[in-house]
């Protein structure tokens, strides 16, 4: 999804991780109650928020995304035991990381959403959204042109370059 | 030694004089540190809300502030005795954090006045703070002259208790009696506990405030009690003071003494009655509360 | 019901006697439908909308013996859009914000907030009773914290009893005399020092300058 | 005699340490000279850009370029030398992966600056001088080379062929890759040319891990009396073996210091700090949000534990500049 | 891209759902869109997908333009995947060269601006089309069902599922946690609307389960561990000691006479403690099975160990055995229906009604109770001071309707109220009111019923009650119980005295319900009952296959909804096991042993135990078997050389490029959403 779709300026775009069991499931329910919310997330489907390799969500936001939203059964009712807990501490871990990578913490989240609890879904996805306006977009592939920018100034043949680099 | 922030409010400084005497022989005959606060404002109470909320919860607001502020870092316990403050100042805790338009309105008139409330203050009620944080076991101890025999009727009035204080049940509170029992006095098991008292209505439609006053003191008397204590200055007002009213109009046909729950304590201890402000009464404790004993009240 | 002569004050009000007050048909024209969600909004939450007028906070209430309209009829009303009625009743005005019916509520409508909003909502349309005693009161109340940031009851009491009824100040002696005596009435004024910062405060209160949430 | 094969080095952001590398092959450069023509090593000998320039395209079979890409010189630089060699081999942990010279890719530019000439403690500069890329000199102005926004992996700035990982890379890999080049058995490009399993393969200390390890907490070498034969990982210090591509043969473990992850990731990963992070936090103990992070306090640089040699060529390459962060031009 | 013969080509199938979908995506534009994007051979839109023609259309088009891939955007992957994997499959296809795209619960029914809905679709439909270009062949999946099922909980629904199940030719164990099964109908005097007595349904039913040659029925029994999965489950079962043999015990009741307690003197659980019981008893007369238990909490055997132990003695067949210990059965089992009912709402926690202020304040079961001829009272109904009450006030929505307790309808208590007005008055005469907030009579015969107690003259005063108070405001209310509520039909506040007080309290679910859930490991939904699979259309299943749930654990409901309910469980397990095979999801991990380094970290990861470090090969090893496919250790294996089958790491990056990347400009299409 590029910025430029969205006739009405700049949407906040998510990528959500949700677990089959709990979330999806909620998010599935909150469909089948007609609970309106933002249509800025895009749900990925994974068996377990245990499942969710930080190598996803950083490539969510390399390839663009404005935010990543995981969401897994409460603590004591991962359909696997204990996925959720390890999705837990991968976040706490990663949110330090992207931190220090200039990444804001508001961009990820982490909730535990239970399969009935549709309006759940509804509301953290409209948070969500309203947390991300003010801070803009994120835009890492426009901002990695930006910067190879300065690979080309001094370059006497261009196609040359192209040829190999390209 | 704990130390803590007095709110007095409007009332401890005039009708509700021996609630706040009383407060304070208590308090310290207990070793408890108990300072007024400095420059406090009234509470906005429910008349304020009536014509201008946001300015009643910025003026609630302020006290708050100003408990921060005197007590530069510690987190302070402001203690309002009286239930009206209690609940307003509590009220106005719980829809700064729930509401934003409450809480952005709020900070910025606090702004205003060069203020700031961090949020750190606890609303205490004197009920709160003697039984939770010093403890029934330790008044015992002070407990000189048991008021054995004593038939007391514990009144809250409706404020203590909801809906923001949540010190206790919200229908029948038992704060105050398990004091009582600790005095050494009975406490009667009775039904208005929390029933309106009338409130301001008493003064501005009597016909309608004033029965509700009868029907507490009434049942009360026809519970056995030889005394209603309370811990409302409101509610010590209209069910002590206007009695003669009530028998010349609302035909009541009995007299009880009605003592702040503090002062009942006072006594226990073995305080002097000045100290107590029991001078005050409207309808003396005869010969101390000795003679109270099996609930032989006077009866007009 | 004992209440009626008191009524004699609302001079010249249609309302004055509460049996005639509510006709028996109503067009949806005479109605503010905005009116509900108006009042909804201000009273904290949506939660007025979902009433099922079970009653519990008409018998809960300590004083609906009094009231023209029980609350619960005066949060129908409201919902409904019944603007001029639910303004003019005295109901609103009788609420001793004893929150017995708020704690209760099945629906947990906060229904003292609800009589506060429209408390409000008929003085800013002016329709409140003018020489009703506790809209008067109130104000009176208003008036002596906004200029001295605290209320001295006595104060209070003589102000209130001269502006609605002075034969009852006579009424009121003995007892005034015996507070004294006790020395739990006096009529100097107590009042908050930083008098300019508390104005600034209230000043920047003010409705106009509410911020939305 | 038929003339050999001719190749060169080449050195971009680096120590040296690569350059020393090829030496350490001791006797053995001898049969690499032998078997080669060198036409360009500036660190050996004494060439000029021009004389690269000089030469045809494709002249070179292969050229080995040890160091990231900091610098518009270095971007010349590597791009000529393409333009002249077959192959292309990125030779040593900068090149392959930024190196440690990438780890600079955690703070923007300006600020790099500054520190280094002015606010540094051991930098006295009143006038707060800075290098200027252009300077008039009686009339000609001279120039010096542009410091880029980043740091890059060789592989972000032109197309390589075969990548030599390590820092630096151990002599038995260097030799292997040079008798697969004049062989002409070549693996397919892109290629690195080191095992595709990680270290723990080939730890010595491998059969004394754990097989129901939890980490209660984490400490680093310095903090703790280390049991010299265990597992690193076993006693609670981050080793970046497991997310590691093997080849180094174990040298900081045989060395009694955890790896710190210079061969980068298998093939199978593309991030190796993310892979490494993912594998511990899921083995700790603890449970509720407080407690995690008191453990993940072992850690106060994760950034730097993770990335040590791969920042630049990470998913995300670097910090994300801010915009109160973006320069001015 | 991945190893895949030859070129991919690519099917995409857009559904309408009739405008389920249409209505708010512009399904022709995004048909037209992902037309154009790689690989893209067809792209449809049609009214139903899930319909004959719609998955025909696939099998056809995989025919005929020998597609490798499919696509489908509907509903959610959860309804209709498998659906639509076997219309692959007809087509020739392994079903798993396939991908669903949610877009009626992830779009259209969750958005009302039809561009951005239709972007979205547009989004998801292009990530799906990525991804399904990684996927591979896979084998279908299959396990064993075994034909033995666990029904937990002996109340009604239990008893009907038990024996459904037993009559088809099954082998079921009943495990109820009380004495005896028969759970609250049991407790219940009649039943609405028909006024049968409950006891003369139930117990027939009782006995039964007892002598049923297939029923192996554990009374005073819990499970306490559940392991495997759907076909082949393993339970333990805690078989709590009752200290009398069961085999032995005849239920002849002289160990009762016996006791050294010569009058009864314990509150007794099944009257609610409304009579008393000794140390040794049955609970009730018709208790199933017919043995007593000893409450070592009151026995003085236990407490001080110097007991005459009078009931050993009088006991002929030397069944009390009071060294009993607690025993665990293991069993294995394919299917398990739970029936674990609920509770009744604790009366405590409304004070304002006076529950244990005022004796005479009452709750519905208790009354049950009193007026059973079996009940404390011999079925007399009586305050506590022994009077029968000349005015009786019931209160409705106890507990139910209120969010300062429980938010939900408890559906029964309108009825159970009816049906204890018409007792009570039958009993006593009495003047009964009902105070409700609305009456709910939604069942076959329940509003003739209604229209039955209008006549019969019980008064209905809609209102929900204030309070209940012992302060008389007038000398007639002396000594009475004063209910004060509006009646909100005339408009006034009314105070009623009355001599007996009933709450009809709502229902909840268990206390330990979550417990439960977790030990099934089901889910449960907000309020704590079981939460069904599908609303609708899934009533009995749960998230977790194999395990069904029936009665009031599901959520409030009157006999007949829990015996239907019963039923429909039993019948699922049995469509199950006479399948004899159920199909399972291939999406456990597998190992890339060639690469592994055996670095071990995923071992400890694996709650399962699926993995394991092979010393010979010195590399890790799964047991596909017991993988549950969460991918724990797939996110968590440091050098990326474990994967998950549907879930491959390629497959995941390629949804999350696919949805994010910008190469197939998606400006140009969207020129022409509507």
């Amino acid at each position: 999804m590029s910025p430029e779709v969205n006739s009405n300026g700049w949407e906040p775009r998510i990528i959500a991780f949700f677990c089959n069991w709990c979330t999806y499931t909620a998010a599935d329910l909150a469909g089948v109650s007609r609970l309106r919310h933002a249509p800025n997330v895009r749900i990925i489907r994974l068996m377990c928020s245990g499942r969710v390799d930080p190598q996803f969500v950083l490539d969510a936001f390399v390839q663009g995304a404005d935010g990543v939203l995981i969401g897994g059964c409460h603590p004591g009712d991962c359909h696997y035991m204990e996925g959720n807990y390890k999705a837990l501490r991968r976040f706490r871990l990663m949110r330090r990381m992207l931190e220090n990578m200039g990444i804001e913490p508001q961009r990820f989240r982490l909730e535990w959403i239970s399969a009935s609890e549709g309006e759940r879904v509804r509301t953290v996805v409209n948070e969500m959204v309203e947390t991300l306006r003010p801070l803009g977009p994120l835009a890492l592939p426009q901002q990695r042109v930006r910067w190879d920018e300065e690979l080309h100034e001094h370059v006497t043949d261009e196609k040359e370059v192209k040829s190999h680099a390209g | 030694m704990k130390r803590y922030l007095l709110y007095p409010g409007c009332s401890l400084h005039s009708t509700g004089k021996a609630y706040g005497e009383s407060i304070g022989a208590v308090f310290s005959h207990l070793g408890l540190e108990l300072s007024e606060l400095k420059d406090w404002n009234c509470c906005g109470a429910t008349s304020y809300a009536s014509i201008d909320e946001m300015e009643a919860f910025s003026l609630a607001a302020r006290n708050l502030a100003l408990a921060e502020q005197q007590k530069d870092g510690e987190r302070p316990d402001l203690v309002a005795p009286c239930n009206a403050c209690y609940l307003v100042l509590t009220k106005t805790q719980q829809y700064m954090t729930q509401y934003d338009n409450v809480r952005k309105t709020v900070d910025r008139a606090l702004t205003e006045a060069g203020l700031m409330y961090r949020r750190s203050v606890r609303v205490r009620h004197p009920l709160d703070v003697l039984v939770n944080d010093v403890g029934l076991e330790a008044l015992q101890q002070h407990v000189k002259e048991p008021l054995n025999g004593l038939r007391v009727a514990c009144y809250y009035g409706c404020q203590v208790v909801r809906p923001f204080g949540l010190i206790d049940d919200k229908f029948h509170p038992t704060l105050m009696d398990r004091i009582v029992e600790k005095l050494g006095a009975e406490p009667v098991d009775w039904s208005l506990k929390t029933f309106c008292c009338g409130g301001s209505l008493t003064g501005t439609i009597p016909d309608a405030g004033l029965p509700l006053n009868r029907s507490i003191l009434t049942e009360a008397v026809r519970r056995g009690a030889g005394v209603i204590v309370t811990c409302c200055p409101l509610c010590q007002f209209n069910l002590e003071c206007l009695q003669n009213k009530l028998r010349a109009r609302y035909g009541l046909s009995v007299e009880i003494p009605v003592l702040y729950f503090t002062q009942l304590m006072g006594l226990a201890f073995g305080l002097d009655d000045r100290a107590l402000g029991m001078q005050r009464l409207f309808v003396p404790v005869p010969r101390r509360w000795r003679v109270l004993k099996g609930g032989d009240t006077v009866h007009a | 019901m004992i209440l009626w002569p008191m009524l004699g004050f609302i001079r010249g009000k249609p309302h004055a006697d509460p049996r005639a007050r509510m006709r028996k048909l109503k067009y949806e024209k005479e109605l503010d439908l905005a009116f509900g969600e108006h009042v909804a909004a201000k009273a904290y939450g949506q939660k007025l909308l979902s009433c099922i007028q079970c009653g519990t906070c008409g018998s809960t209430c300590p004083l609906s013996d009094y009231m023209d309209y029980t609350p619960r009829k005066i949060i129908a009303m409201t919902r409904e859009g019944f603007k001029e009625d639910v303004l003019n009743s005295l109901t609103i005005w009788l609420c001793a914000s004893c929150y017995a019916c708020t704690v209760q509520c099945p629906r947990q409508i906060h229904i003292t907030d609800v009589m506060y909003t429209l408390k409000r909502e008929a003085i800013a349309a002016g329709v409140y009773p003018r020489r009703y005693p506790i809209p008067v009161f109130s104000r009176q109340f208003f008036d002596l914290v906004r200029r001295q940031g605290r209320n001295s009851e006595g104060r209070l009491l003589l102000k209130f009893y001269l502006k609605t009824n002075p034969f009852r100040l006579l009424s009121q002696a003995w007892l005034g005399l015996r507070l004294m005596w006790t020395g739990r009435f006096s009529l100097k004024q107590d009042r908050v020092h930083d008098m300019q910062k508390l104005k600034r405060l209230l000043a920047a209160a003010a409705p106009s300058k509410e911020v939305p949430s | 005699m038929p003339d050999k094969p001719k190749v060169a080095f080449y050195w971009c952001a680096s120590c040296g340490g690569c350059e020393e590398s090829v030496v350490d092959l001791a006797e053995d450069i001898l049969f690499v000279v032998d078997k080669v023509d060198i036409l360009f090593w500036p660190v050996a000998l004494d060439f000029k850009k021009s004389d690269v320039e000089a030469m045809a395209d494709k002249s070179l079979v292969a050229t080995f370029i040890n160091g990231a890409v900091r610098t518009s010189e270095q971007g010349e630089m590597v791009r000529l030398l393409r333009r002249k060699s077959q192959l292309i081999v990125a030779y040593g942990a900068c090149a392959h992966l930024g190196g440690i010279p990438g780890l600079a890719n955690q703070f923007p530019r300006e600020q790099i600056l500054r520190y280094v000439y002015t606010e540094a403690p051991s930098v006295v500069n009143e006038e707060g001088t800075r290098p200027m890329q252009t300077w008039p000199h009686n009339g000609a102005a001279l120039h010096l080379p542009e410091f880029h926004q980043r740091v890059r992996s060789l592989d972000q700035v032109i197309d390589v062929d075969y990548y030599l990982p390590g820092c630096a890379p151990t002599p038995r890999l260097l030799k292997e890759a040079v008798i697969a080049l004049l062989s002409g058995q070549l693996p397919p490009k892109g290629t690195v040319l080191a095992p595709d399993v990680a270290l723990c393969d080939e730890c010595p200390r491998k059969n004394s891990k754990p097989t129901d390890i939890a980490y209660d907490r984490f400490v680093r070498p310095h903090q703790v009396q280390l049991d010299p034969e265990q597992c690193f990982l076993a006693q609670g210090v981050v080793c970046m073996g497991p997310s590691t591509r093997g080849g180094c043969e174990a040298l900081c473990v045989k060395g009694r210091m955890p790896c710190t992850g210079c061969f980068g990731p298998t093939s199978r990963a593309r991030d190796q700090g993310a892979k490494m992070l993912s594998s511990l936090a899921s083995a700790m103990t603890a449970t509720s949000e407080s407690d995690i992070d008191r453990t993940l306090d072992g850690i106060p640089d994760p950034v730097g534990t993770f990335y040590r040699y791969g920042l630049p060529a990470s998913l995300l390459r670097g910090r994300v500049l801010q915009t109160e962060e973006k320069e001015s031009p | 891209m991945p190893d895949h013969n030859g070129s991919i080509r690519i099917g995409f199938y857009i559904c309408h759902c009739g405008h389920n979908i249409a209505a708010t995506v512009d399904v022709e534009a995004v048909a037209r869109y992902v037309s154009g994007l790689p690989n893209v051979v067809v792209s449809r839109e049609y009214k139903y997908m899930c319909s004959d023609p719609g998955q025909e259309l696939i099998a056809q088009d995989i025919h005929d333009l020998n597609l490798n891939r499919v696509v489908v955007a509907s509903c959610s992957p959860l309804l209709h995947e498998t659906t639509f994997r076997t219309a692959v499959e007809r087509g020739g296809l392994n079903p798993f060269y396939f991908q669903m795209v949610n877009v009626r619960e992830n779009v259209s029914w969750v958005h009302e601006d039809r561009r951005a809905a239709t972007l979205k679709a547009m989004d998801l439909a292009r990530a799906a089309v990525h991804r399904v270009t990684f996927h591979k062949a896979l084998e279908r999946k299959f396990v064993h069902i075994h034909p033995d099922v666990l029904v937990v909980g002996g109340g009604i629904a239990g008893i009907h599922a038990a024996l459904t199940l037993a009559n088809s030719g099954k082998k079921v164990y009943l495990v109820e946690r009380e004495p005896t099964i028969g759970g609250h109908m049991a407790q219940f005097d009649k039943t609405f609307p028909t006024l049968d007595c409950a006891a003369c349904i139930l117990t027939p039913k009782m006995s039964a389960v007892k002598a049923h040659p297939n029923i192996k029925l554990w009374t005073y029994s819990e499970v306490s561990s559940v392991e495997g999965y759907v076909g082949s489950y393993t339970v333990k079962v805690r078989r709590k000691p009752r200290y009398v043999d069961e085999e032995l015990c005849v239920g002849c009741l002289a160990c009762i006479d016996e006791c050294v307690y010569k009058e009864p003197k314990y509150a007794d659980s099944f009257n609610l403690g409304l009579s008393k019981r000794k140390p040794v008893y049955l609970p009730f007369p018709q208790a199933t099975p017919k043995i007593v238990v000893i409450d070592p909490e009151t026995c003085i055997q236990f407490k001080s160990g110097k007991c005459k132990q009078t009931c050993v003695e009088a006991c002929d067949r030397e069944a009390i055995d009071l060294k009993q210990a607690e025993t665990v059965e293991e069993i294995k089992v394919g299917t398990i229906v739970l029936a674990t009912g609920y509770k009744t709402f604790n009366a405590r926690r409304t004070p304002q009604y006076g529950y244990g202020r005022f004796p005479n304040v009452f709750t519905s079961l208790e009354v049950e109770r009193l007026i059973n001829a079996s009940g404390p009272t011999g079925g007399h109904l009586v305050t506590r001071e022994g009077r029968e009450p000349r005015t009786v006030g019931i209160i409705h929505c106890v507990g139910s309707r209120d969010r300062n307790t429980n938010r939900w309808c408890s559906r029964t208590c309108c009825m159970y109220s009816l049906k204890l007005a018409h007792l009570l008055k039958e009993h006593t005469g009495a003047e009964v009111y009902n105070f409700y907030i609305d009456i709910r009579a939604a069942g076959k015969t329940y509003e003739e019923f209604y229209d039955r107690l209008l006549e019969e003259n019980v008064h209905f005063i809609r209102g929900r009650v204030a309070e209940v108070t012992d302060v008389a405001a007038i000398p007639e209310e002396e000594g009475h119980l004063i209910i004060r509520a509006e009646d909100t039909m005339i408009g006034v506040v009314r105070r009623i005295p009355v001599d007996m007080v009933v709450l009809a309290v709502g229902m909840e679910p268990q206390a330990d319900a979550g417990d439960v859930r977790r030990l099934f490991n089901i889910s449960c939904s907000t309020e704590g009952f079981f939460l069904e699979r599908h609303p609708k259309l899934a009533p009995v299943e749960t998230f977790t296959d194999g395990i069904f749930i029936a009665g009031a654990c599901q959520g409030p409901k009157d006999i007949p909804d829990s015996v239907a309910q019963a039923g429909a469980a039993a019948a699922q397990a049995q469509m199950l096991i006479d399948k004899g095979e159920v199909e399972l999801e291939p999406n456990t991990a597998f190992i890339d042993e060639e690469h592994c380094s055996g670095c071990k970290s995923c071992i400890p990861l694996c709650p399962f135990h699926a993995l394991s470090f092979n010393e010979a090969t010195g590399k890790a090893q799964l047991n596909a078997a017991l993988c549950k496919g969460c991918g724990t250790c797939v996110a968590a294996c440091p050098s990326g050389s474990i994967q998950q089958n549907l879930f491959e790491d390629s497959m995941i990056f390629g949804e999350i490029d696919g949805l994010m990347n910008m190469v197939y400009e998606t400006g140009k299409e969207v020129a022409d959403v509507a």
